[in-house]
């Protein structure tokens, strides 16, 4: 038992904070800092950029372009890409469909999509959720009838997040409505140019537009685009999901926002004295990082254990990251909110769209109130927190 | 001991509640929000007809004379259909001011176009640095011949920047954060000097920063007796806490029940989720949370007429306090047990979520409400008997 | 509507308070104050002083023996007798069977029993619980069958307070055994000194006696002793819980515990400074008293109703009044040990029955870390708050 | 970064646990109890036949030169066990001051005695006053000769009433709050002067008050420096926290594992309790509670040998408060979960409660340590990297 990083751990460390430090183009990094969201083509550069260093698709097999890192080694460059703070590369290639076409997919579906998800020459969208079907994803309605060498797709498809830029989505749709519900499943690839396919955006109440609503209106899918078997998609499904919890945790973006926290609670004042000096925020805040360091080592275990089970297989425990990652993310932007007080009143959705006007009060205030708002996404989406205190419930303690 | 209305409490709830149940759904609200003023003109009449802007004044001034009990019916009818129009600007904060120290002759000027919807008021008070405390203002008033000359710059003024008259708190003597050497001054909103930039709110409300450039108002502008604004400000302000602690029980008492018709209606795994125990807990604890909010949101409405000072604002703290916590409370879980649908523009309850959190943060969150509480001496309870 | 006492209810809160305060041993106040157990006499010895004054039975019928206050005036009352401190009526007799004799039993049963029973000349204890049923009280197992004139009880009852000093024992027994499970349960009246019966005492966490295990083995019961009909006891079982919801958020009883908080508080010092001028230490017991008046407030709400519906037809939100009251006796049972620190480590049991050595540290310290061990049974007896949330949701919530 | 156990360790847990599940079940446990000691001497002899009571020390003190890891996979299972044996005391505590500070005489004479299980130390150090200031000591030793006599009253002594030695922390020099001018010094527990009262604790343990009436010590008996024993209770009771919360984790990892049991057998309206989703979830949000204290528990260990004694504070501080927190939440709920039964000494579970209770707060509660933490600058995280 050694419970310090080796010093070749430490020295990649610092190679990839070198790396950050030289390539990350300012202006990216502070809107992440600030709470905004970067537009799509700052994401697309920044892709682009880790994919000439190798790094943009460090989890794959190394045949596709992957690092060979050790689960030490990502959690690093996680934790740095967080604290940078970096944007991540864009989950739904990278984390999600690449996988499951790597490790699924037909030979010609390795080859046309995966160099282009690693250098973002698609812009991937997921077509899961449905209206009716929420944390119950089995009961999806969206159908999909084979037509000769096509499928008819019609349905509809939600929380599709920033579906409004997307080349592709992977969906599943169901095949076989006769099957029981998770037997009739099937995945695939569509190109979104295809007629019948119409986007609508879903105001969220922080005023942003992330995801939207996809529909789909007899959409002929090239039979081709069929991952795996007919009727199999549930289990790729369950391995997609699975991939998507190791990083749930955030334990580097919530650091990053705890730095932010002290910065902006320096800079804003209770009378004489800053916000930053009141021993009640302080304690506060002090919780947060203990509750943060301990979900840090939690993160570290949970790593260190899939080292040994092998990738893939996931820790049931990780459901802790899930529920605690969450939990965090939210208690520090509720404590942004705090920090700047009354001047969390002002909306100013155009701040982010490069508003020319000055801001009402400080010019760091306007993204923080909807950066709350939106952040109590983070214990619904990915499986609820209720949902994972089920699986605790049933896949560790036995209930 | 009695919490049951009267005869014509009854009413006034029962005609405010009519009308917003008719012209308030979640539709209209947003077409309301879309005047240029930032709601509903028309609404705004009907309030005045039906009498609701009265209430709090004498009768000799175009008012009802009702008491706090009749302001908490309104505000937490006000609260449950999220009005946008500005009463709590105009009728709590303007008009109570007016109403607790202005003259016989302001009062008669003011208080009755209040009343019948044809003057709105906008309390500019706070300012950038001030925070939550409210007697930390540097907006000066110099004195100039018979009048006054006002400089300086409000922040966040609700609803001012479409008031046609503004309650601007000036220093005239003493330190930035003293209380004594405060006064106030009914100001033109287009007098000379004053320009004013609005804003959206994030709870779809209005909101202005107004600056005050050498305004020149006359001896009669003066509001009481120059200096002694202090105590007035902390009185109306701890009415009006008590009036957003009503208006947020409206608000989470409809959030709670949308989510609990959610939960009755929303089917997940074949079954409605209300059939989840943990879910049937967590209205549950909702509802705790919202009777105990209601309970001192009445202990406010009683205490905001308290003679003595420091009691009164020692129990409207503590209603703020219970307010803020049980709203977070209830509005975070109300999003989370709509789940993706509770995060969306399209249904009411975010929008009381934000209100929520809103109301939160004005006139100071339930944190300082808290440190203020404990730091008095022998807390809430007496030490003894 | 108006939220105050009116004239006369203070009056009568003063003459109360007067009386309390002419009447009440001082040696069983502090007992009380210092979160110790009275002893059997002082318990006796006040139920008699108040029986003399005609306010044993207070909440009674006027004809057996009440006062036909209103519910304002009662909530008065048992709001000075908490905050005194003074013990209350022996509740297993004022408040369990006395009203279940008055409503559903004999006139041979009212008149042998009510007027002991407000006298304490029988000290009553309860035999509900079972070993195998807890908080699903019908799932009772202790039979009582018919032989002529007798029945036969045979079985165990659990958690059976003060059994130990019992005359009587009121029980739910089995009386058909083919029935639902509701429905063949009949209310029994037994002397505690027939052949049979056994007592046994659990010793509690806290290191004292204060439930027992009863057993009963071939125990004649004369069948005068039946309350009401025979297999109808659950209606009766059910009318006395609900009676015994009324008091149960022990508002005065806090607010006392919270002055001796602030008392102990001011004894004892961190450093150079008093606990009680530690800024976070006083916002938590802020934060206590702030819901504690919330719940005063929803108490007099729920009395006020009472008294519009009528005696015997709680409002289902008076699980509001068990949730929040537990967690507020808990709080401040907690803060307590708090304010000791270091000093709740001894255990010294012998405190309370007249030790005559020193104490380890201050004299105030023994009796607390007892006491909020002995306490985390508020969230659990009388219907355990997990079960109130059920009963919200259910009857309150409708779902 | 590893958190498997090397060969040795897990040999080393498997011995220890091996020993306390045939010896040391609940029934056997009670009778433990009640030697004169307040633990059994034959239990205490096979820990030290196994090693465990050597662990920390050098060999050539007799020792096994174990680690932070090795204590940690004891003191687990000391946790889980509820042992009642002084380990803490003699070899965490007594020892650790002795193995850190002292001669190498002073080693050579105490360690290898504690090793073989001989010798039983205890720390006589903190006093009426000192709540949770681990340097308010008001206890004297002034130069006598060539030795020192020692003056004062020590409260809450571990196991102080059977140690055959003490480590007594005394000033002789300074304020009395300073870390400066502290010393500490070997005393015969029957020395002239020493006067002990025992007495049991809320968990089953033991411990004492002693005073000491002009206590003559040679000048072999202090340990160190005089006046610069600070920096070293500092750190053994650094240490011993770190330990502390090792232990706390085997509890809190025992109360759960019994409470998940009891849902999964016991029965109420027909099903076993574990069917209601409500306790499902309060399993799985103690189980959460239990494996971020676990984390901390961990970081405790590795930080335990941090030679910056700022950093290495602030990271025990926080360990505390985590495992201070988790206890709380995980022992209220292990008792609530079992209901009744929760309540009586029938069953173990309420004794975890109790030891939690305890331990969190011995060396400072989670609120203590937290306001620590809060205090330094920058908090636990670095302000920017």
């Amino acid at each position: 038992m050694d419970l310090r990083f080796t010093p070749e751990e430490l020295k990649f460390r610092d190679e990839v904070r070198a790396f950050f430090k030289e390539n990350l183009p300012e202006e990216t990094r502070k809107k992440l800092e600030a709470g905004e969201h970067n537009g799509k083509q700052a994401i697309v550069d920044w892709q682009r950029a880790l994919n000439k260093k190798g790094w943009a698709v460090f989890q794959w097999p190394v045949e596709y372009g992957g690092t060979g890192w050790t689960p030490t080694q990502q959690y690093i460059f996680l934790e740095e890409m967080q604290t940078a703070p970096a944007p991540p590369p864009l989950p739904f290639g990278v984390n999600m469909v690449g996988p499951v076409i790597y490790t699924f997919g037909s030979e010609e579906q390795k080859k046309k999509f995966l160099p282009r998800i690693a250098n973002i020459d698609d812009w991937w969208c997921q077509g899961f959720s449905e209206p009716g079907a929420g944390s119950d994803l089995a009961g999806l309605k969206t159908t999909a009838k084979r037509d000769g060498d096509h499928y008819i797709v019609n349905g509809q498809k939600t929380w599709t997040t920033l579906a409004q830029h997307a080349d592709w989505i992977f969906m599943l749709v169901r095949t076989d409505s006769a099957a029981k519900k998770q037997e009739g499943i099937s995945f695939l690839l569509i190109d979104m140019k295809t007629p019948g396919i119409t986007v609508r955006p879903i105001q969220t109440i922080d005023g942003g537009h992330e995801v939207n609503e996809v529909f789909f209106d007899d959409v002929r899918v090239p039979v081709e685009n069929l991952v795996g078997q007919e009727n199999k998609g549930w289990d790729y499904a369950k391995f997609l999901l699975s991939n998507e919890r190791v990083n749930i945790a955030r334990v580097g973006a919530t650091k990053q926002r705890i730095r932010r926290i002290k910065e902006l609670a320096s800079l804003e004042f209770d009378g004489e004295d800053r916000v930053i000096d009141n021993p009640r925020f302080r304690e506060k805040l002090a919780a947060v990082e203990i509750e943060l360091k301990a979900l840090e080592m939690t993160q570290l275990r949970v790593v260190a254990g899939e080292a040994k089970r092998g990738k893939g297989k996931p820790d049931p425990a990780s459901s802790i990251l899930k529920i605690k990652g969450s939990e965090l993310q939210q208690a520090t932007t509720e404590l942004l909110v705090e920090v700047i007080g009354p001047y969390a009143l002002p909306f100013e959705p155009e701040h982010e769209d490069g508003w020319n006007e000055p801001p009402v009060g400080p010019e760091y205030a306007a993204p923080l109130a909807p950066q709350y708002f939106n952040y109590r996404k983070t214990s619904i989406y990915g499986g609820s927190n209720e949902i994972q205190k089920n699986i605790i419930a049933k896949a560790v303690l036995g209930l | 001991m009695d919490f049951d209305l009267n005869e014509e409490q009854s009413m006034l709830k029962d005609s405010v509640d009519k009308l917003l149940s008719n012209r308030y759904d979640f539709d209209a609200r947003k077409k309301h929000a879309k005047h240029a003023e930032g709601f509903s003109p028309e609404i705004w009449t009907q309030l005045a007809e039906l009498g609701v802007l009265a209430i709090p004044f004498a009768e000799e001034h175009g008012g009802l004379g009702g008491g706090a009990v009749e302001t908490m019916i309104v505000m937490e009818s006000i609260g449950r259909s999220l009005v946008l129009e500005p009463y709590f600007a105009t009728v709590i904060l303007g008009g109570g001011i007016v109403n607790t120290a202005g003259s016989d002759a302001q009062k008669g000027e003011i208080l009755p176009a209040v009343a019948d919807g044809s003057l709105r008021l906008a309390f500019a008070h706070a300012e950038r640095q001030s925070r939550y405390n409210i007697f930390d203002v540097k907006t000066t008033a110099k004195k100039s011949g018979d009048g006054w000359v006002i400089d300086g710059e409000k922040a966040l003024v609700l609803h001012g920047d479409s008031a046609q008259k503004l309650i601007v708190s000036a220093r005239t003597a003493g330190g930035q954060r003293d209380e004594d050497g405060l006064s106030l001054f009914i100001v033109d909103a287009g007098a000379k000097g004053v320009s004013r930039r609005g804003f959206p709110t994030q709870d779809m409300q209005r909101g202005a920063e107004i600056t005050l450039a050498g305004v020149q108002v006359g001896a009669d502008a003066l509001i009481g007796e120059a200096g002694k604004a202090g105590p007035v400000i902390a009185q109306v302000i701890d009415a009006a806490i008590a009036a957003l602690c009503s208006e947020a029980v409206g608000a989470m008492e409809a959030m709670h029940k949308e989510t609990i018709e959610y939960l009755k209606t929303r089917k997940q795994f074949g079954v409605a989720i209300g059939q989840f125990q943990v879910l049937q807990h967590r209205g549950a604890e909702m509802f705790v949370a919202l009777e105990q909010a209601r309970s001192m949101a009445y202990y406010a409405t009683m205490m905001a007429s308290e003679k003595d000072a420091a009691e009164r604002h020692k129990a409207i703290a503590a209603a703020k306090v219970q307010i803020g916590r049980s709203g977070k409370f209830i509005g975070q879980n109300a999003v989370q047990l709509h789940g993706g649908v509770g995060m969306t523009m399209e249904l009411k309850v975010g929008h009381y979520f934000k209100r929520m959190t809103m109301i939160d943060l004005a006139f100071g969150d339930a944190d300082h409400h808290l440190a203020y509480v404990a730091a008095q001496p022998g807390g809430l309870l007496p030490a003894s008997l």
